[in-house]
């Protein structure tokens, strides 16, 4: 009789708590948008397994000495997943579009707005009772705005650990959502004279160019702004294995293994900062808030942008490229495309707005940067 | 809050124009190349995709149907 | 005179000892067994390495700051190698013949009697002189049974790091040794009728049950038995990567670069557990008779089981299929076709092997979480 | 010993209820899909694979043959 | 106002030192002979990339919290990088023509002498003013002369952490240059004849032969030099794994993923160790002569003993082969095969100086071996 | 420096002896092999390729090319 009823204190059911059940629930919420919604599924399955998997009543596998809680110290608290992705990235893409017309890094600049508008909206929120969100805090939330998930992900690893979680599942969630936040106000923007307009060929790029481009930028940000010296460090490493040419095998271990094997265990880790004492607060209801309107912002103050280099340019410009500088990458761009072909089905706009969404990659981590350099003293 | 999105102004700016500087100079200085190629070489971007021979994409298209097929059957 | 002496002290030779040797001799052994026997080459092949790179005088690479040492304490001390060979294996193994049949799971639960036998095997062993096994010694011994060599190397190396070496030698040999050990017992203990047996063509299993089977999976084990739950979560987040058709990439990346780099590491850190002083002992050689008489005892408990479910079904069941319920995927369930072509050249049981195979990984892997609870207070 | 086989025993039943509750589920409410195609297409299994139409099988065979020997000579 | 200064305070600009400044220039220097000179692109690239991150002023990306420090701790300071990549090496060389012709072992201890004569130098070098150089020192100078990147790091990670950076730049960079270095010497001391000899067809080497090889050469390393074990056996264990012909993924996963994957993160950790203060010194500029010494000292030694076997032999090797022995495969064998064409068209050495060729890579591991049996007492 | 590299050479020597030594074992003793080919399968070495038949050779190139132009497209 004892020992039955100490087996059954073994068990999960008998010691689940109402917390872990809700985030048994929000992981399997987030593996459906996944795999069903298609919602950026190389992160969220993972981030929702490693929910489910560090709610699970008495295995303390997001603990300290469990499974996630040891990647999460040895890959996210040194910042090396997020910095090994971003090498990932820059060797998986091509800045040909921006060397051909480097204006577009004002778009890709103008999309960051919408991170500082949300750093003021997550300080005012600390009017609201309930909520009492550090500058740190309000830092990393507003990363979102980025619409960058390995940079949110090295800024609130750094500046507020124990919102990681609320921000790595807003960050995708919303950059997932792109083709349905970003259409609106595009349109309400822009008049249909506007989205019509077409836009010259870019030049074509030499292999020179492309070679001292990562160059001069991680220059340029050592000079300027040292503390994006990860960020952009590595960025820059991956596009210049990739555009050298003389190490194929290290671009294609970049954009392959190093990726693919930190993505699942990043994602994994994050989990371990969706327990329900971290998740399920006031606060992340806050952070989905501030993130949508971040992106919201950062979208409309590109395409603003847009309309005024439009102007200047004496509409050689299509202000529609603009909403491609909150990065989201390529998302962004194809949804641009997507609404330009509305008005003019000749009128191809992918490639334009290549440009300003690789700048928004660097613009939002030039913004980490200068977050980092603001909060921590 | 101004001072930040200032900085991010001001580093794409200078970027700008090192980047304008940079391909001023290399057009100048580097070495010739043939550079309607380079372009398209890289662009994994969809709709860049060029047209090589009519000819020789008809049998790329077999192959690649053939190596498609092949590999669905082994790989699972 | 003297640097001559200086120079001899510093070779091998002049400082080895007995232990070492055999253990050299033991490295080489496991070797020739893997490359010219093909025993589990994958495995044993680094095993034996590793055993004799641990064992060469002087070098202390086994030690806590030698390669090995410091490989074992990062990647099986913290259980993380074990549970991402488990990750690869989930994405590896198709569970479509165990969703189209769930009963077969019976049969996998069956064949883990070799598992618990054999745990009082160990502690009976005890009345013998020279043996003094821990019940965490003999929990540790006992998992062989489950013919499962990731559960195996997880469970030791939580319960019986000491025995490790003895263990994962122990468990990969007669996983090698399957098809010498199991066809007479499978043939003892069925009649020829039985053996002959053609089951009906399984049914087709649809994309979506192939999803829902992992994450099923793991939410009763987080209710049930949260001590399984590290080797279950991978194994059902491997085959989640795998079914969902949306992480091509992550789901390539487990079944190949992560599995590979993982199983090179770990073999050579299981010879860092295959030193003289651990290895030369009458334990393991309790080891080794605990191990295959597990191996026995499973197969017979499989199918005699599968007997029952024969009867019970009115001879829809072909008994055989039950001695894949030891896991060994594949080829306990190769095994069983072969025994079932010798009675009928036209019945292939691959096919209906494969449900109790693959069942006798969850079962192995759940009879894991069981020790750990019984055991860990 | 008996709690130890008795609970993965009834660890292992519940998970067969599951399983037939699951898959009666998915036969009712879950979207109507190609089922042939669903099992073949991811069992790894040998012996269990499917024929297809035979022409196109003889073209694969002989780009197959053709791509394991470049892979022969160009590996090593 | 203050404002503004804070703000300029944190920029990079503001805070460069002059060492800075030059080690950023030498890392773009290595970048450019990296990519524009091709001098061995796979290390340069990513050196040079370390050294331009770690000089970054203020981000402390090469300090003990930076990431490069961080990989430098976990990957060089255990040793365990290198050793990887030698892995990687062994399953990647094949050993067929040293085995085919085991004489040519003594070309590749012949070209040692270049590193033993290098200690003596770097020894002596103390004698100038300005040059403090300990015996450890001396001993991780000298392994440049073997002109192998992995030893050279794993010793002076060992020997002279200090001394790593630049170490590592000069042994890379000699290899790169043993097209330009090599011949002169060569000519200089061969007469025509010699370099015209026509050498023997290799004969075949049975799969057995090559499975044995790596095992005996282990176990003679175990035998006599146990100090050399680490590197010896991860050279033997890929190459164990490539030929065994049962471990195909592992050994495919070797030669690229594990080796690809280290070469960058190896590359960039080496960056940690090219701060100013470490590296704009005296001693680098001693390092950089006694590294040509070495290279063209043990080139000499090898085309002489190479001479010696040529008159042993009555003229059946062709003296050139023996330039091979400094390892630096494949390019020391290109030269040889390419100054041999000089003098007749239709003799192709390559083969033949590939014996010696991986007779040196074994060589510069027994060195190494010998030179931390004698430094470490 | 005597010492160091007299053990280098002592180390080598034994070596070269061992492998004459099993050279001649595995001759005497080894399994019979097909050795024609083994010394060529193993062999990265350039200009050691075999030549094959020489129709087989033309359809391998062939393809070989358009596997070639294929993955330069979809690489990238
Ligand atoms: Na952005
Ligand atoms: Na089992
Ligand atoms: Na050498």
């Amino acid at each position: 009789m004892e020992s039955a009823l100490t087996l059954w204190q073994s068990t999960g059911i008998a010691n689940l708590t109402w917390r872990e059940l809700l985030m048994l629930l929000v992981g399997c919420g987030l593996i459906y948008l996944a795999i069903a919604k298609r919602f950026e599924p190389l992160l969220l399955l993972p981030i929702g397994f490693g929910a489910i998997l560090c709610n699970i009543p008495l295995a303390g596998i997001g603990g300290p000495d469990g499974m996630l809680g040891m990647i999460y110290a040895v890959g996210i608290e040194t910042g090396i997943f997020p910095l090994l992705i971003f090498l990932g990235v820059g060797a998986l893409t091509d800045f040909s579009a921006l060397i051909a017309r480097p204006s577009t890094l004002v778009l890709g600049a103008a999309a960051q707005f919408g991170i500082f508008a949300t750093l003021l909206g997550a300080l005012a929120l600390n009017l609201v009772p309930g909520f009492d969100f550090s500058l740190s805090d309000a830092a990393a939330i507003a990363i979102i705005g980025g619409a960058d998930g390995p940079t949110a992900i090295f800024l609130a690893s750094r500046l507020a650990p124990d919102l990681l979680g609320a921000i790595a599942v807003a960050a995708y969630s919303y950059m997932a959502l792109v083709p349905i936040i970003q259409p609106p106000i595009m349109r309400a923007l822009t008049t249909k004279a506007e989205r019509g307009i077409v836009m010259e060929q870019l030049r074509p790029v030499s292999r020179l160019e492309r070679i001292l481009f990562p160059l001069m930028l991680l220059l340029l940000c050592a000079m300027l702004l040292p503390a994006a010296a990860p960020l952009i460090g590595m960025l820059t490493l991956g596009n210049l294995l990739r555009e050298s040419g003389v190490v194929d095998r290290l671009s294609r271990s970049a954009q392959n293994e190093i990726i693919n094997v930190v993505t699942i265990l990043l994602g994994l880790a994050i989990g371990s900062k969706l327990s329900g004492e971290l998740f399920l607060t006031t606060q992340t209801l806050g952070i989905l808030i501030l993130g949508a309107f971040a992106f919201a912002i950062g979208t409309g103050a590109g395409v603003l942008m847009g309309k005024i280099m439009s102007r200047l340019t004496g509409r050689k410009v299509n202000p529609l490229i603009g909403a491609a500088g909150v990065s989201a990458v390529p998302m962004a761009a194809r949804v641009v495309n997507k609404v330009g072909l509305e008005e003019n089905h000749h009128n191809f706009l992918l490639m334009h707005a290549m440009g300003p969404n690789v700048a928004g990659v660097i613009g939002s981590a030039v913004a980490a940067g200068v977050l980092i350099a603001l909060v921590t003293p | 809050m101004g001072i930040g999105l200032g900085v991010v102004f001001s580093f794409l700016l200078i970027l700008v124009a090192i980047l304008v500087l940079m391909s001023r100079a290399v057009a100048r200085w580097g070495p010739a190349e043939p550079l309607a190629q380079s372009l398209t070489a890289t662009a994994p971007v969809p709709g860049a995709d060029p047209v090589p021979g009519a000819g020789h994409a008809r049998v790329i298209a077999a192959i690649t149907a053939a190596i498609h097929a092949y590999r669905r059957r082994h790989a699972a």
